[in-house]
């Protein structure tokens, strides 16, 4: 199976966007999972692990689980622990 | 009916009220979130807060439907401020009316939970020693 | 703090809500009862509200008392209307503040509660069959 | 024991107020409890029987128990459940 290398825009917000800024670009293969982006983010930020480990992922606007297949053109964004109100 | 937006602009709750109210309602109930001055004895100066806008607006008209779903309640508006907010100044308001007081109390309170839960925005609280993320490991 | 009237006058919740608030409170509820037009299927035309003022009040600032001792309220406001009401109109209006969301809910809803229990005020419904007075034996 | 014939005003509200008057004058005994002003009451108002019996008596702004003692001056009132908010 050929796989491909693209690259996945991932949205950042508080802390980290300031950390590591609010669009970072992650080189994966076509098929990934948000589970695999997680570890991307994480060998590419290690200084970061706790907080990127913090995060909720979603997905278009929606929060997903660890097992959801990311595909082209997904809105992606790593949400810390959220703080409003 | 819902109504639900993130804004910099100044919350007026006379404008959610007036939005929610209905001839067939008995009960509106708002809350407010405030900026505070003091929290455990340490002085706050002012807050930021930061949305990821499209997804918050998006969680926000879901915990509308949750409300109108879960409890007898009729509409609700609910508005959350980002930006800089000074002392006092008002972050969130949400307004629901219903045929009950119950159902509007529950419906207010059910919804805020749910926005401090699950809407993805930030505040940075700027004290006297300095600024950092509310609940963030960052 | 606490401020409470039983009024002729139309009821304006702004009033009550800036009075309640505080630098150290980062919660503010508020509830109004508003007059409903449908209740069961039947229609109201409108509403007269009679209070024996002087006991209303007391009553009221009794209330109050009890809301600030029993939650963690910072200010309570309480307004309830006399004379006649059409649909919509505001009836009666509370607004509490509270350094934290869940005091100000329940300090609000026990205000409600306790209000609609205790103090004498009657309202008499006029329908399209005529008038009875809510809730007597009368 | 000489017992004073005095009278004691009762401000009625809502239904019973239309019914009776807002304002009703009950000669009294100078010592008398508020269930034997309720009495009193019911029997000059024999017809509003079944409404005087569902009021609460304020005494002064306050509601009070069946024993406690009108004394001259008081200011009394026949409350009918309320119905606000």
């Amino acid at each position: 199976m050929i796989k491909l290398q693209t690259k996945v825009k991932v949205l950042c917000f508080a802390g980290l966007g300031e950390a590591i800024g609010k669009c970072v670009e992650i080189p994966v293969d076509s098929e990934i999972s948000v589970s695999e982006l997680r570890e991307r983010l994480i060998s590419t930020y290690p200084e970061h692990e706790r907080s990127i480990r913090s995060c909720m992922i979603a997905v278009n606007h929606e929060y997903v689980t660890q097992e959801t297949a990311i595909k082209t053109g997904d809105q992606i964004a790593l949400i810390p622990p959220v703080s409003g109100g | 009916m819902k109504h639900v937006a993130v804004t910099q602009e100044e919350i007026d709750v006379r404008h959610l009220i007036e939005w929610v109210q209905d001839r067939n309602c008995g009960a509106v109930c708002t809350f407010m979130g405030t900026v505070r001055e003091f929290t455990h004895g340490k002085r706050t100066l002012y807050l930021e807060y930061e949305a990821y806008q499209e997804m918050a607006e998006k969680m926000m008209e879901k915990i509308g439907d949750e409300v109108l779903e879960k409890f007898q309640c009729t509409k609700i508006a609910a508005v959350h401020r980002v930006g800089r907010l000074d002392i006092g100044e008002v972050a969130v308001a949400i307004a629901v009316s219903a045929p009950h007081r119950k159902d509007a109390f529950q419906g207010c309170r059910y919804a805020i939970d749910r926005i401090k839960e699950f809407v993805p925005i930030w505040k940075k609280e700027y004290g006297e020693d300095g600024s950092y993320w509310v609940g963030c490991n960052c």
